[in-house]
């Protein structure tokens, strides 16, 4: 087991890698990022959760079925892409729009945000599924 | 970056690696794809055709719309095989192609990688071994 | 919704990836997953022929995915493509409905879906993308389908997880290093054309050829696919791989491997080289035909060697891979009508007997034919499928894969390529002693000694093992009684082939953004 | 209906009825048999109506349905006297042995399996004679050649019926593979596969002759007929093909199916005939056949073993009488094989029929147990009489008519070459006569004459069934019938056949008495010495079975088994030695030929190897950073244990990023610096199970080998990339331009790099987004693959 | 402003070629301390501040631009965990059996831990 | 000024990393190596904040936060592994 | 309740410091979003627990004292770590130490761990299962107890100050 001086700083840790995480993938398109180093980024401190708490500590409380996120991430990548067809395009035809929101100002949607979304999510699933069912493996 | 330098670097890395994964021992050829993959995605970044640039993310909107002159299509009657850049015209970037390009050879790597390792965890569990040569129940 | 019939090519690839994802959500209902997945594939299979014919009819086919043109990425369904769809959308369809009664539960509902899927995904995409770099992706999407496919679990466990793992291990090790060539290659070649698109570097690297500017590394490079593709396709020397693969996977997705994934080495080699690099022809096409003579005699040799059954249809893939490269090296219209002639019946032929073998097995217990005998009375419709099959293999008449042998071998002395034919001939007659030999060992003689091997599993084949077989060996025989609309197909692709000008203007005449 | 429809229909009523038994059976049960009779018959009908104008007016039917144009095939039908005389054979044949069959099957057999090979058989026979497509007809022998091996495997428990089908499935199908590339180099020089085209051209055939390739072309071909006819080292097969069913072997064996090599070789006879190499070929081949097959047949004590060498003997006769042939005169022996050929098709099936009588009876074929059948199946013995004594060569019989014509054509044949010749052919000729004349005794002496053996066949022996009895009668019929009256056969039978094959009208005239000539004498001289040699036959025994046990290698089966019985040792051993199951041989091997591949183009094409202009200004943080990097590589390389040289993999990874980062390319960097740790942690979570006990220990040899192979490797990079990197050759651009213009315009963002992977190129992200999900449930599998032990 | 500007640029200049002695010293005493727990010293102290100083110096020549806030949430997320990594890498080395150098002089915890 | 400050800061960073690399190679123990790469990023980190400060882009932060973040986790991790054998 | 609060104020703080804008956009932001996120661990941080806004606020000026006092003593551990770098040889008595300490929390051993190892020739090796004794290793441990005195007499008051 690690020590509780480790636990505590994992514990601050967690929330900043995640946010930090969203951040980067919502910057993506304008900076460094996307969806796969956001993904990446979460993983990483969901591993480092494991590593520190342990895996079997951590699934008592929180146990997602990983399977479903990459499942989830692979169907809206792909249904993003899908969807410019039922506006006439061509698969993958990417869209740009600027929309106002009142806390906001002007925010750029972009197609291809959702389909980065989508990676994230495989990301995450993919990689933790891996990390979970060989962790358990190893116990 | 030197290119010459670079190249010779890249091509002892390749050496490096078909050196390890020459190795009986599993876990060194493993590690030896990966300083392979490394040399090859290094590889495809030195492909890259523009040098000098600046990061390539537009800062401000810069780009947003100026008439660069490029011509983008293709004319077969004419000869024309786009892009065809104006003499002389600068690129203010490095390629930014090479670099998509090895984030996708980056991930498929990571992910092969993650598979092959595992793989040869559950060959040692079944041979006991992590000897290449001992690999050798199917043969003939 | 109006989904138009300009799309077939896109859905050919992302309804499957889409499918493999949807199958994660429903791993709890078996039910929903085996029939949607079924309708799905049938559905694939009914759109891949649609796609065929309208590219018959219409000419080629392209699609610019994201609407980008050529810097974006482009499917381009010609002859070629579209043919290549229709073949793996046939045999994966029918091996899918034999995965359902074959595979393990456990693996089926899991990861069995998504995986095949994926595969099949994979397939389309290599067959469909006009993008060299896209191509690659798609390999990796293959191999590591495959891969995982391999290790699924089939019902009975005759093979023992560690040899799935032996192959596979083999096969991703050789398969990475095989990608490093890919991605050399790739990346040299962007440097040197500045362009990914297969149209475009096939335009510009022939311009470059006819004001003498081009390169000599470019020829360095366009050999450098031979080991890419090569490895694919299991020829000499980076056929190693393939017998162990083969027979250790489960049937289905040996049939799979076998019918189709080998094949995508071919179709590479075909449209690489009769695309991008046809001024390095001159270079490829001794090179192949000394690699493909090679390649017929290892498999030949060591096939007769075999009691494995599976493992000697495997080595008897090498062999006929290698007759399928012989056409290519060849080169002429002829020959490479006789390839393809050859790889259609190969595919169909092999994938059937790797079903039948699956079945064989399921009856015997075991993959060793030496246990095995006596089994034309208690599994006739094996028993007739694998002989449909063997004589295929062996280049009989009136199967399907005697069309084949006779036009390539035509074709070679047309071109006058007497050795290399007379080789390939007199191994020929290998293939014929090796299939009949596997015939005679498992279905006639004694039924196998009781005492020492068990009996016989009593439980008939059901009809979702038996309708692919059937339908396959249908196929083979069809093949081969009314070979005209295959060859002529044939030929129209390797016009299409020796000619690349179509495809270029489909693809270059495209106005961007 | 005309005579072209009615032969398509002959071809194909066969496998249609073939494919209707199974429904038939339902219907008939144990009577399917007559269902094949009938079909046998029809067969029969069809071709008689296109036969009138064929004998009658010399006209060839001839016509062609497109199979595979763009193959240049073509279903062709080529109807002339000989293919008629064949197609009567087969189908007249048919209908006596379908009948006989439904006496000699017994009722438990699997009868719907019996008849429908036969009309398979009968069919692909059929189609076989009428081809006028090399193509085609080859696609009918090799079916003939399956189905012979189906029926003589039909007891498929029994060895030695697999080991018979066996070998003649290998030995006639291989042959035919042969024959096929010889049929695809005739095609080559003629352009097309149109047999028609060519017996119709004169100008086609002495093209064909001038050719480089008629050699070869010959020989290829006549390796078919000869493997097909039982012919040269090919006979082998025929003795072992005795496991079939003796209707079985009557049909196939003697009358019909050994005889498409004869029919093949008279076919391709206006092609090739007429030179040196054939007459040397067909005839050499032939003519020692005959004697040795005839010398083997007087030593065989099985009934159909001696009918089985007889057999080869006698195509041997007409496969030499084919091959007598000069310059001049290409036709000499072709009136007498084709007239033997037909009366060897009676004598013989009734001799087999007859043998299935006494084999169904007596219970055994051995004629050392039989003897002193005359009493109780009389009627068998006359009919064996008639056929045994035809085979002899005794008047008035048809066998005596076409033994005299051997003779006649032999003394042409040495008398047009001269020399020594003059007299060795016709006295070859004689000896062969000889052994058929002694096998003939001795197979109705040793059955049929003598004493009864009541120890060796105890119970009681009578006459068969009439369906059994009145095929052979009929044929027995059929061979006085020939023999008193020649005419008969000769105008209506033997003329057309001998004009279709040598392409103009011929006209024959045999008499049954033609003077004392020197072929009378040659017969008289053959009687004598048989009847001697026959006396002498166990001394000749005694020397023979001494020699063999001596000098095993003397046997053609001797060569056969040893390839059959080492075939798997020897292949296993090939591919154990190939496939020797070390991944680091075939790394090795695909590293070579990476290598092999980069240096042809060099060696042939390049100028420059290395482009002349290398820029060597270095900066020296450049020039660190870079060392550094094979600094970590290399030992990553050679630390031996897993951890650290893991650990000095993750450092050349961060090196890596850190050279993104040098080259602009922070989403590189960014990537590569979490898949780094990512993997890190991947190996940790692997070797965790995996202790390192193995250790490698690197000889100086090995070493120095992997070393040599990776400096390569590493050189064919290095010159392939240093090359690539000179720029993109003018006057092309870069797709990139596009990218670095419309990423922000038209795809809204501005980092260039994951716009492409997003939208540009978003379709690759799609599918490398499908490899991390292929990794997971690879994984899964793999974790779950255990085998439940 | 000038003035100001000015002062910004020496301290961010100081700063950073501070930053950056003390990380390269801290790699000096990589190769030249004893053992793993002295080399830790110098790797978590010496290059921490090294960071942190250049984190600093980008926070003086730009300010709460983005890029000052990043640096400084990178300067403070390695303050944080540098030490909690050296703890951790040094209590796996002791636990994993790594000795103290020859210099040392007590190992209480090697005292304990052997109990 | 700058371009000599960048110089010759990008210089000594580059020079530091090769006492990481020595003790990756030399050891003697695991822990050294895993310092020795921790060190290492550490140096990346900087390199990383030369270049931002060089550059004025943010860009570089970035890649800096994520590589303080990852390497603490993956020291953390090795240093679980040390310990006890185990990773999660 | 007043956990979340607490909490997702300190969250929105650290969306803006990794976004990289301080403004209250993104502070809202970070405060909505991080809530959501770390929900899933709340078991590991306790939001049952009581907590009192007032207690917090106390703490400040203490914490920004322990922060100045941290920084002093990394200033001087780094100068003194270097010195002992840059001597021309080598001369050190290191070794680990037992230094028990008085604070029970996790935050307060977390912190008081952290600063031992920032501060000058002392580096936290491990604390004990009973939490009562850190393991400090000190470049020069030839005075254990006076080291032991100096921790608690001029660090971990600060810290219990600041976090207890
Ligand atoms: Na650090
Ligand atoms: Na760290």
């Amino acid at each position: 087991m690690t020590t509780i001086i480790t636990k505590t700083i994992t514990k601050i840790c967690i929330p900043l890698v995640i946010l930090f995480s969203i951040s980067l993938l919502l910057a993506g398109h304008n900076n460094p990022g996307g969806g796969f180093i956001g993904g990446v980024m979460f993983v990483s401190v969901i591993a480092l959760s494991y590593v520190v708490f342990g895996l079997r500590h951590i699934k008592t409380f929180f146990n997602p079925d990983w399977a479903k996120w990459f499942g989830f991430g692979l169907t809206l990548a792909s249904l993003t892409a899908f969807s410019a067809m039922l506006f006439g395009h061509n698969f993958f035809r990417s869209a740009v729009e600027f929309v106002h929101l009142p806390l906001f100002g002007e925010i750029e949607l972009v197609s291809a945000g959702l389909f980065d979304i989508g990676v994230y999510f495989v990301v995450i699933g993919s990689l933790l599924f891996i990390f979970k069912n060989v962790g358990d493996d190893n116990e | 970056m030197n290119n010459f330098l670079l190249t010779l670097t890249i091509s002892i890395l390749f050496g490096i690696g078909t050196f390890l994964i020459l190795r009986r021992d599993m876990i060194k050829v493993i590690i030896g794809l990966s300083v392979l993959s490394h040399a090859v995605n290094l590889l495809i970044v030195s492909a890259g055709v523009f040098e000098n640039g600046k990061v390539p993310i537009i800062t401000g909107s810069g780009h947003g719309g100026e008439v660069t002159g490029t011509i983008y299509n293709d004319n077969l009657a004419e000869g024309i095989l786009a892009p065809i850049v104006s003499a002389g015209s600068h690129v203010e970037f490095v390629d930014p192609l090479v670099q998509a390009l090895v984030l996708t050879a980056i991930v498929i790597s990571l992910a092969t990688t993650a598979f092959i390792l595992i793989l040869a965890y559950r060959i040692y569990e079944e041979y006991g071994t992590t000897d290449i040569r001992e690999l050798r129940r199917l043969w003939g | 919704m109006n989904i138009s019939m300009t799309h077939l090519p896109i859905l050919l690839v992302a309804v499957p990836i889409l499918m493999s994802a949807l199958m994660i959500f429903l791993r709890s209902n078996a039910n929903v997953q085996k029939w949607l997945n079924v309708s799905v594939s049938f559905a694939m299979m009914l759109i891949s022929i649609i796609l065929l014919l309208q590219v018959w009819n219409g000419g080629i086919q392209v699609y610019e995915v994201g609407e980008w043109g050529k810097y974006g990425i482009v499917l381009v369904a010609d002859l070629l493509s579209s043919g290549m769809v229709v073949l793996s959308s046939l045999v994966s369809f029918l091996a899918l409905l034999y995965s359902l009664d074959y595979i393990e539960s456990r693996s089926l509902n899991l990861t069995y879906h998504s995986l095949f899927n994926l595969l099949v995904a994979g397939l389309n995409g290599t067959f469909l993308t006009g993008d060299i770099f896209n191509m690659f992706v798609f390999f990796e999407i293959l191999l590591l389908a495959s891969c995982g496919l391999v290790i699924a679990n089939e019902k009975g466990g005759v093979t023992k997880s560690s040899d799935k793992m032996e192959a596979t291990f083999k096969y991703l090790i050789l398969s990475m290093i095989g990608s490093i060539v890919m991605l050399i290659a790739v990346a040299s070649l962007y440097a040197t054309v500045g362009t990914l698109n297969m149209a475009d570097l096939s335009v510009k690297i022939s311009a470059m050829s006819a004001a003498g500017t081009l390169p000599w590394h470019t020829y360095a490079i366009a050999l450098l696919f031979i080991v890419v593709f090569g490895n694919k396709a299991a020829i000499f020397p980076m056929h190693y791989w393939l017998p162990d693969v083969h027979p250790t996977a489960p049937s289905p997705i040996s049939a799979m491997l076998s019918g189709v994934m080998i094949k995508v080495g071919a179709y590479g080699i075909l449209r690489v080289f009769f695309l991008i690099f046809r001024d390095a022809l001159f270079l490829l096409q001794p090179i192949i035909i000394l690699l493909a003579l090679v390649t017929i005699i290892i498999g030949a040799v060591s096939a007769v060697g075999q009691n494995d059954v599976k493992r000697l249809l495997a080595y008897s893939s090498v062999s006929q891979i290698g007759y399928i490269f012989l056409g290519i090296g060849i080169g002429s219209v002829y020959a490479l009508t006789a390839a393809l002639v050859y790889l259609v019946n190969h595919a169909i032929a092999k994938s059937m007997l790797f079903l039948t073998s699956g079945g064989i097995i399921h009856h015997a217990g075991t993959r060793d034919m030496r246990q095995m005998g006596g089994m034309n009375k208690t599994t006739p419709i094996m028993s007739i499928a694998f002989l449909i099959g063997a004589m295929s293999i062996a280049g009989l008449p009136p199967m399907g894969g005697f069309v084949a042998k006779f036009i390539l071998f035509d074709a070679g002395l047309r071109a006058e390529y007497y050795i290399p034919v007379a080789i390939a001939l007199f191994f020929a007659v290998f293939t014929l002693f090796y299939m009949f030999r596997a015939w005679l060992l498992m279905f006639w003689g004694e039924t196998r000694d009781v005492e020492e091997y068990g009996k016989y599993s009593s439980h008939k084949p059901s009809l979702m093992i038996v309708f692919p077989i059937l339908s396959l060996a249908a196929l083979v025989f069809i093949f081969g009684i009314y070979a005209e609309p295959l060859v002529a197909l044939a030929q129209a692709i390797a016009e299409q082939l020796i000619d690349p000008q179509p495809y270029i203007d489909a693809v270059m005449t495209r106005a961007v953004r | 209906m005309d005579s072209f429809n009615a032969i398509t229909a002959a071809i194909f009523l066969p496998f249609i009825f073939a494919g209707l038994v199974p429904v038939m059976e339902k219907l008939l049960k144990q009577r399917i048999g007559w269902f094949a009779v009938a079909t046998a018959l029809a067969c029969f009908i069809l071709i008689g109506m296109a036969a009138p104008g064929v004998i009658e007016e010399g006209h060839i039917v001839q016509g062609t349905i497109p199979w595979i144009p763009s193959a240049g095939v073509d279903f062709t039908i080529y109807a002339d006297g000989l293919a008629m005389m064949i197609g009567f054979i087969v189908s007249g044949i048919g209908v006596l042995i379908m009948s006989y069959s439904n006496g000699y099957m017994s009722k438990t057999e699997d009868l719907k399996r019996y008849y429908q090979y036969l009309l398979l058989f009968m069919g692909s026979m059929i189609g076989m004679v009428f081809s006028g497509n090399t193509i085609q007809l080859f696609i009918f022998w090799e079916l003939t050649s399956i189905t012979s091996f189906m029926l003589i495997g039909y007891w498929r428990h029994k060895p030695e019926s697999i080991y018979g089908a066996t070998k003649s499935l290998f030995l006639t199908a291989s042959g035919g593979l042969a024959m096929l590339a010889g049929f695809l180099l005739l095609g080559n020089i003629t352009g097309s596969f149109d047999l028609t085209a060519i017996l119709n051209d004169p100008q086609v055939i002495n093209a064909i002759k001038e050719h480089e390739l008629f050699l070869i072309t010959l020989i290829l071909i006549f390796i078919g007929a000869a493997a097909k006819s039982a012919q040269g080292p090919f006979y082998i097969w025929l003795p072992n093909a005795m496991e079939a069913p003796t209707p079985v072997s009557a049909f196939l064996h003697s009358a019909t199916m050994v005889k498409a090599g004869i029919y093949l070789i008279a076919r391709i006879h206006p092609i090739f005939s007429g030179t040196e190499a054939w007459f040397i070929l067909v005839s050499g081949t032939g003519i020692i056949t005959m004697l040795v097959a005839g010398f083997l047949a007087f030593r065989q004590t099985d009934i159909k073993g001696i009918l089985a060498y007889s057999t080869i003997s006698q195509l041997a006769y007409l496969m030499t009488m084919y091959g007598y042939t000069t310059y001049h005169e290409p036709g000499i022996g072709v009136a007498a094989a084709t007239f033997h050929l037909l009366n060897h098709a009676t004598f013989k099936a009734c001799l087999f029929l007859v043998a299935g009588i006494v084999a169904h009876e007596a219970a055994t074929r051995d004629i050392r147990k039989l003897g002193g059948l005359r009493r109780e199946m009389p009627i068998t013995f006359i009919i064996a009489c008639i056929a045994g004594l035809s085979m002899a060569g005794i008047p008035p019989l048809n066998g005596f008519l076409s033994k005299e014509m051997f003779y006649e054509s032999s003394l042409e044949m040495g008398a047009s070459i001269g020399g020594i010749f003059t007299f060795l052919i016709p006295a070859l000729a004689v000896l062969g006569g000889v052994f058929t004349f002694a096998y003939s005794i001795k197979l109705i002496d040793g059955i049929f004459l003598g004493k009864r053996d009541k120890e060796a066949i105890p119970h009681h022996i009578h006459e068969p069934p009439m369906t059994m009895l009145i095929p052979p009668a009929f044929l027995a019929f059929l061979i006085i019938l020939f023999g008193v009256i020649p005419s008969l056969p000769t105008h209506y039978i033997i003329e057309p056949a001998v004009s279709g094959i040598l392409l103009e009208t011929a006209h024959l005239h045999v008499k049954l008495w033609h003077g004392f000539t020197i072929s009378l004498m040659m017969t008289i001289v053959t009687f004598i010495l048989g009847i001697l040699i026959y006396t002498k036959y166990d001394r000749i025994a005694a020397w023979q079975d001494n020699f063999n046990m001596k000098k095993p290698w003397i046997s053609i089966n001797y060569y056969y088994d040893l390839a059959v019985d080492s075939a798997k040792g020897n292949a296993f051993r090939f591919s154990s030695r190939s496939q020797t199951g070390s991944i680091k041989l075939y790394m090795i091997a695909m590293l070579l030929l990476m290598i092999a591949l980069i240096a042809i183009p060099a060696a042939i094409l390049a100028t420059n190897i290395v482009p002349s202009q290398l820029n060597f200004d270095i900066p020296p943080y450049e020039a660190i950073l870079l060392v550094l990097l094979i600094v970590a590589a290399l030992s990553a390389a050679i630390l031996p244990k897993y951890l650290p040289a893991i650990i000095a993999l993750s450092a050349l990874g961060y090196g890596v990023s850190l050279l993104f980062i040098y080259l602009k390319a922070p989403d590189l960097a960014l990537t590569q610096i979490l898949v780094e740790t990512l993997s890190t942690i991947i190996f940790l979570l692997a070797i965790t199970k995996i202790p390192q006990k193995y250790k490698e220990k690197i000889s100086l040899s090995v070493f120095t080998r992997d070393i040599l192979i990776a400096i390569t490797v590493a050189t064919s990079v290095f010159v392939v990339l240093i090359n690539a990197t000179q720029g993109i050759v003018d006057p092309f651009a870069s797709l990139s331009h596009y990218f670095i213009d419309n990423s922000l315009l038209l795809a809204g963002g501005h980092n260039i790099v994951n716009v492409i992977i997003v939208d540009f190129r978003g379709y690759d992200t799609l599918g490398e987004i499908s490899v991390m999900c292929l990794a997971a449930l690879g994984v899964y599998n793999l974790i779950h693959s255990r085998s439940e032990e | 402003m000038i003035e100001i500007g000015l002062i910004q640029d020496i301290i961010s200049t100081f700063l950073l070629l501070v930053g950056a002695f003390f990380v390269f010293l801290g790699m000096v005493g990589l190769i030249r301390l004893p053992d793993v727990y002295n080399r830790l010293h110098a790797t978590t102290k010496i290059g921490t501040l090294g960071a942190f100083g250049v984190m600093l110096s980008i926070v003086a020549k730009l300010g709460l631009e983005p890029i000052g806030v990043k640096a400084i949430t990178v300067g403070l997320f390695i303050l944080l965990t540098a030490p909690v990594a050296a703890h951790m890498i040094g209590r796996a080395a002791h636990r994993h059996g790594v000795g103290l150098c020859k210099e040392s002089v007590i190992d209480e915890y090697g005292k304990e831990h052997n109990k | 000024m700058n371009s000599l400050i960048f110089d010759i800061s990008i210089t000594f960073m580059v020079i530091a990393i090769i006492p990481c690399i020595y003790r990756v190679i030399k050891g003697p123990t695991i822990p050294d190596r895993v310092i020795a790469v921790d060190a290492m990023t550490t140096v990346i980190v900087v390199i990383l904040g030369i270049y931002s400060y060089m550059q004025e882009s943010a860009f570089f932060m970035d890649v800096a936060l994520v590589l303080a973040i990852i390497s603490f986790v993956g020291t953390v991790t090795i240093s679980k592994y040390l310990d006890e054998g185990a990773v999660f | 309740m007043k956990r979340y609060i607490l909490y997702s104020m300190f969250l929105g703080l650290i969306w803006c410091f990794v976004h990289g804008t301080v403004n209250f956009n993104n502070f809202l932001i970070g405060a909505l979003l991080g809530p959501i996120v770390i929900r899933p661990f709340r078991s590991l941080y306790g939001f049952e627990n009581k907590i009192s806004y007032m207690n917090i606020v106390r703490k400040i000026p203490k914490l920004i004292r322990f922060f100045y006092v941290l920084f002093i003593e990394i200033i001087k551990a780094n100068v003194m770590v270097a010195k002992i770098i840059l001597q021309p040889k080598m001369n050190i008595k290191p070794g680990i130490i037992a230094v028990p300490i008085r604070t029970k929390t996790d935050v307060g051993i977390t912190a008081i761990a952290n600063t031992i190892t920032l501060t000058p020739g002392t580096l936290t090796i491990d604390v004990s299962d009973n939490k009562e004794v850190l393991y400090v290793h000190a470049i020069d441990a030839s005075d254990p107890q006076g080291l032991c005195d100096s921790i608690r007499d001029d660090l971990e008051e600060y810290v219990l100050e600041a976090f207890e």
